[in-house]
């Protein structure tokens, strides 16, 4: 835990619903630039974590931070405002406004008022997801699956954030589809994005990150280099169901 | 568990809730003391209904029966003991009324129960003063409530339906109408003047276009007011209150109609409230009639001398219910007893009688301990009592609004 | 035929006001306040203060008394229902009574059951061919048609707009774009506030003002949500109109009485059939 | 006075029906039935309608119960698949127009006037100037019989499965539940309650007529409900009884409050009962009583 002071850090966190812990002291951080994957099976606490580190859920114990700092008692509009970036499972664009909209609302209401204008970053992100500049009249909720989840990512970007948390970005798409996400995130990463990764997909997830954490009830059961996550068969029959 | 488990175990009301609720009883045992039946003063009952749909009414009732207690107790009082007047709210609603008629009869111990609105609430008390053997006078004008066996105990203070609804188309032959319709609100009261009146006017001669009956406290009226004013008839019978017809004929009026509106008194009347409500323009040539003293009537004047309004104010609901109270003094007093089984039976003789007219209820009194006959003639009608309960020989002033006052053009009998 | 017409429309564009208000309230609270015939009785009464007691011409009343109770709105809500947030509609649905009971009883106390009017002359109609408007109603289709258009506007163009329609449409997605919820909350109840409160005046101005007079209204309003598809604000004006027009021709073939019959039967039926409303797109219910 | 306080207590016995009905309809069964005063009114008026007609009281009120709890059902169909705000809204429309109806049609219901001269039951069984005792009694014996119904109900796997629907109708549905057929069941032995204390209030008043049916029999009794405790039936008894005391110790009020109209008075009752409901939501949402559980269901509740 040297070094600069982390892209995300999560301290000792134990976090859950209505009293009863679902993540038991979870500790783990991101380097900034780094991309970290989180795999598990189903009901392992992924999307609990993904909510305690976005701000939706305010841990029981244990602390988050973020560029270094103590974020813990912010709810998500203000760790927004600070460049963490959120795309929820599924549900991640706002279905009954326009995409153009979509991005206006993913800018406005957390850009610094001194960075760049709207249509700059429009331009920019534009230029990530070329797909969707003919789309920017349309009704978000008319979109197909793989469309929304662009729009979704191309409205996170909006701001510049420096932290970006993707919650299962493959779910619900096509392999070709999952695919063609994949390499954007990619390209994102590659502009110097902080990114955190909860992903079903293994193979794909761990595939385009540095970082590989397993996640088995609530607990952290391994971490270790991506690479080394996804190629150690130990692992992957331990942890990861085979295949 | 066994039924008699739950009664008996303890814990069945909780100790907190045990004590709110012996407050809450303190609270009601520690009424009034209870005047015994033999000394003290004479309580007698006022159910109104200060709040509801006759809410506008209560206050004047109220007034008037303070007015007449007043008057009667300056005057010595009855049998030598004061009168002391118990008002009760009975929200124009029968479920109040109830309640609040019980707690005057059982724990006030009133001899009589008067004002009572609301043809609803003097039904559902009836069968409670009739087993209590207390006096009801009611305003109320639904026929039913004289009906049956009243053992003499219930007299209504008020035209019932049946003569109004003849008043009212006696007023329309006599203005030259020759077909109207009927705007009718559902109240027992508005109710029982349509039948009359419809049989009437066509007997006359006159034609009923259309008959629309609606709710109170309605959003709107403009439906109704285009049902009905839209064939134009000569002349429109709004058997209203006075919230609805300011309602309707402002409607009415924007909606471009000319039929003449005819209303009861105690709307469009109602002491210059219905003008003050809709303005000159609108109360411009609405008709009404009410019932009314024949000529100058001496216990109106002291009436309206007694609450402070000038000669010419006309309050047909608080005349009645000093008409009420005045009997009733001079019904215990010509009784020599405050058993209403005993004094109830008094009313007929009072007024009936074939002697000169006393309208001073302090005169009459007077009269009444010397022995002097007489009959009173009331404050809001020379009327004679029927046995049945009911008021006979009414007669009904006809009047119009013309720039925001009323004028009387003259009397219907 | 066309008197019936523009009697409807006018009948429909006043209950579209309240029904716009509470379908934005329920789109982003995700509750129904029953309270909202009692907020209209209460916008009302405050415009009849300024108009009559303290003699302000009506616009002038009725801009005044709009805004003031936009922020007794905030204030019932901040008061009431904010500390019940996190508890199930039911419970917020059952507070909004005891809100409703208490408002109306506040006006009795003050101002009585007697009915009471704005200080207006009323006026002869202006005729068309056969058709007859009358001022209320001219007065009441230009006010809320220019209102609708400001709220229309509002909500497709501006940042605040945006800020309502994302909250309503994904809140937690909402929270994770910068928006705080809690300002949206006050920003809804201070337009639908007003909304309300204007609405009180043009049911002022077309009857009687008097304690009960926004109950009466409470039904229709809330078919005409439910007609619309009760989280879709706009579509509850549509729904708003096509329920007044529906009321005034039942008139033609059944007792003029039974209009409130109407009214539920229009609901049961949409309920039955059609339960996201009749232009709303379906709506997942909890 | 005794007979004062043996009308106010039979007062009570109806109100506690009431409340008890609502406490099974929304305190376990989580249903909101704002329209609660047009399924009793409709009890009332079954009851007093087919009295007068020559039925035996005990009869007319059996048939009560049974087409006020059909009626329930039918209303639950339509709107219980719904949001608790459908049904909400619906029961209120449903009474608002039966109101109407029995208002205007009077061949059927004698209209405004109202029905008069209803029978009560065993009305010549009680010596001269006992009945109202007699009919307390009566009253105070249905409460019994509804309240040991009920805490039979709460206790037994079907009360369990209504408070799990209530929580959490999802887990219910997992479970292979029907919600809808448990939520219609409640509202139907909730509209069955509330037929009979229609039905008694018939009686006891002998005369009914639309007006003495409104919301405010709603509002009352979600206070008693609220007050003793979501729930809890012995709560609901305890503030019926707190409640109607209180409603009635007002009345005395202006006896002593000089300065204050009735209608002012009347305002203030009204206004402490809807801020009263708002205040114990947010700062006493149990009431002061307790939900009654068997042990059973307090462990499957906690496991979940």
């Amino acid at each position: 835990m040297n070094g600069p002071a982390a892209g995300l850090e999560l301290r000792d966190v134990v976090a859950g619903y209505g009293g009863q812990p679902i993540l038991h002291s979870i500790s783990f951080s991101v380097q900034p630039g780094e991309r970290l994957v989180v795999v598990g099976p189903n009901g392992s606490g992924k999307s609990t974590l993904m909510k305690t580190v976005v701000g939706l859920l305010r841990p029981m114990s244990g602390a988050v931070r973020l560029g270094g700092a103590d974020v813990t008692a912010l709810g998500a509009p203000a760790r927004a405002a600070l460049g963490l970036a959120y795309i929820p499972q599924e549900t991640n664009i706002f279905r009954n406004m326009t995409v153009l909209e979509n991005l206006h609302v993913g800018y406005e209401f957390v850009a610094p008022s001194k960075g760049p204008t709207f249509s700059e970053r429009l331009e920019a992100v534009l230029g990530l997801f070329p797909e969707i500049r003919v789309k920017l009249r349309s009704t978000a909720g008319h979109l197909s699956g793989g469309q929304r989840q662009m729009v979704a990512m191309a409205a996170a970007l909006m701001p510049k954030p420096t932290v970006l948390a993707l919650d299962e970005p493959s779910a619900g798409l096509s392999p070709r589809n999952a695919g063609l996400l994949f390499e954007v995130i990619g390209r994102v990463a590659a502009s110097g994005v902080t990114m955190l990764i909860v992903e079903q997909n293994t193979q794909l997830g761990l595939g385009a990150a540095d970082q590989g954490i397993v996640l088995v009830n609530g607990h952290v059961r391994l971490a270790a280099p991506a690479m080394t996550v996804r190629t150690d068969p130990e692992i992957r029959r331990l942890y990861l169901g085979g295949v | 568990m066994p039924l008699e488990m739950i009664v008996l175990n303890s814990s069945f009301f909780p100790r907190r809730f045990l004590l709110a609720a012996s407050v809450a009883m303190a609270a009601a045992l520690a009424c009034p003391a209870i005047a015994s039946a033999e000394e003290g003063p004479v309580r007698i009952g006022l159910l109104a209904p200060l709040t509801g749909t006759g809410g506008p009414y209560g206050q004047e009732e109220e007034q008037a029966a303070r007015a007449a207690v007043k008057i009667i107790n300056d005057a010595g009082g009855v049998l030598g003991r004061k009168l002391e007047l118990v008002v009760a709210d009975d929200e124009s609603q029968p479920t109040a009324g109830v309640a609040a008629a019980r707690k005057l009869i059982d724990v006030d111990k009133v001899v009589s129960i008067g004002g009572v609105w609301s043809s609803a609430v003097a039904l559902a008390i009836k069968p409670i003063v009739l087993e209590k053997g207390v006096l009801l006078s009611t305003v109320g004008s639904a026929d039913e409530i004289t009906d049956g066996d009243n053992k003499r105990l219930v007299w209504r203070f008020q035209t019932n339906g049946k003569s109004w609804g003849e008043g009212f188309s006696k007023a329309m032959v006599k203005d030259g109408v020759k077909s109207a319709s009927i705007l009718v609100l559902q109240t027992p009261f508005t109710q029982s003047t349509i039948q009359p009146f419809r049989k009437a006017f066509t007997e006359a001669g006159g034609k009923v276009l259309d008959e629309v009956s609606f709710n109170a406290g309605q959003p709107s009226y403009r439906t109704e007011v285009e049902r009905i004013f839209a064939k134009k008839p000569d002349a429109v019978f709004v058997a209203a209150y006075i919230n609805e017809l300011s309602a309707i004929a402002k409607e009415a009026f924007r909606s471009g109609y000319e039929s003449k509106i005819y209303a009861f008194g105690n709307a469009a009347g109602s002491n210059g409230q219905f003008v003050k409500n809709v303005g000159a323009n609108v109360a411009e040539g609405v008709v009404w009639t009410q019932q009314v003293p024949v000529g100058k009537s001496v216990a109106y004047s002291r009436y309206l001398k007694e609450i402070g309004k000038p000669e010419g104010t006309i309050m047909t609901f608080g005349a009645q219910v000093f008409d009420q109270i005045v009997l009733t003094a001079l019904a215990i007093e010509k009784a020599k007893s405050t058993d209403a089984t005993k004094f109830g039976g008094e009313f007929p003789s009072l007024v009936n009688g074939d002697a000169p007219s006393l309208g001073d209820p302090a005169e009459a009194l007077k009269a009444l301990r010397e022995g002097k006959p007489f009959r009173y003639a009331g404050a809001a009608s020379d009327f004679r009592f029927a046995d049945n309960g009911d008021q006979t020989n009414l007669s009904y002033g006809h009047f119009v609004i013309k720039s925001g006052e009323s004028k009387l053009l003259g009397e219907i009998r | 035929m066309g008197q019936l017409l523009v009697n409807g429309i006018v009948a429909g564009l006043l209950l579209a006001l309240p029904a716009l208000a509470l379908s934005l309230t329920f789109s982003v609270l995700r509750f129904a306040n029953y309270a909202i015939g009692s907020y209209l009785t209460c916008g009302a009464y405050l415009v009849y203060i300024g108009n009559v007691v303290l003699g302000m011409p009506l616009w002038l009343a009725a801009g005044a008394g709009a805004i003031l109770f936009a922020v007794l709105a905030v204030a019932i809500d901040w008061l009431a229902y904010r500390p019940l947030r996190d508890r199930s509609g039911v419970t917020l649905l059952v507070a909004s009574m005891g809100v409703a009971i208490a408002l109306e009883n506040v006006i009795r106390f003050f101002a009585g059951n007697s009915p009471r009017a704005y200080d207006v002359a009323v006026a002869r109609p202006i005729r068309l061919g056969d058709v007859r408007l009358n001022h209320e109603q001219l007065t009441i289709l230009m006010v809320v048609i220019v209102a609708l258009a400001v709220v229309w506007i509002v909500f497709r163009f501006t940042r605040l707009g945006r800020m309502m329609r994302a909250v309503a449409d994904n809140p937690d997605l909402a929270a994770v774009r910068g928006i705080t919820r809690s300002r949206v909350v006050a920003c809804v109840w201070l337009i639908s506030g007003i909304l309300v409160a204007l609405s009180g005046v043009l049911v002022g101005l077309d009857a009687n003002i008097e304690p009960q007079m926004g109950w009466t209204y409470l039904l229709p309003v809330f078919t005409a949500t439910i007609l619309g598809g009760i989280a879709n604000p706009m579509a509850a004006v549509a729904g708003a109109l096509t329920l007044g027009i529906a009321e005034e021709f039942a008139t033609l073939v059944m007792p003029v009485h039974y209009r409130m019959i109407v009214t539920f039967l229009v609901m049961v039926a949409l309920l039955l059939l059609r339960p996201w409303g009749l232009f709303g797109t379906r709506w997942v219910t909890k | 006075m005794t007979a004062y306080l043996i009308a106010t207590l039979t007062v009570v016995a109806i109100a506690a029906l009431v409340g008890l009905a609502l406490n099974l309809q929304w305190g376990m069964g989580g249903l909101v039935n704002f329209g609660l005063f047009g399924f009793y009114m409709l009890g009332a008026y079954i009851a007093g309608l087919l009295t007068v007609q020559g039925a035996p009281p005990l009869v007319a009120l059996a048939v009560a119960m049974i087409g006020v709890a059909a009626l329930s059902a039918v209303s639950a169909l339509i709107s219980v698949r719904l949001s608790e705000d459908y049904l909400a809204i619906v029961t209120l429309g449903f009474a608002e127009c039966l109101r109407l109806v029995i208002s205007y049609e009077g061949w059927l219901t004698r209209g405004m006037l109202g029905v008069t001269g209803i029978e009560r039951p065993f009305q010549n069984l009680w010596p001269r100037g006992f009945a109202d005792i007699g009919f307390l009694a009566i009253a105070l014996f249905a409460v019994l019989i509804v309240y040991a119904t009920l805490q039979g109900l709460a206790r037994s796997p079907f009360g369990r499965l209504v408070r799990a629907t209530r929580d959490d109708p999802g887990v219910v549905e997992a479970l292979g539940k029907s919600v809808l057929n448990v939520r219609v069941r409640v509202f139907a032995v909730g509209g069955a309650i509330l037929g009979l204390a229609g039905g008694l209030h018939a009686f006891y008043y002998t005369y009914i007529d639309p007006t003495q049916f409104g919301p405010i029999i709603t509002a009352y009794a979600f206070m008693a409900v609220v007050v003793g405790g979501r729930g809890s039936n012995r709560g609901v008894l305890v503030s019926a009884f707190t409640l109607i005391f209180l409603l009635e110790g007002s009345r005395f009020l202006v006896d002593y409050v000089h300065g204050l109209g009735a209608s002012e008075l009347a305002a203030i009752r009204l206004f402490i009962v809807g801020v009263g409901l708002v205040v114990l939501l947010i700062f006493k949402p149990d009431g002061f009583g307790r939900e009654p559980r068997s042990t059973l269901a307090a462990k499957s509740s906690s496991s979940l």
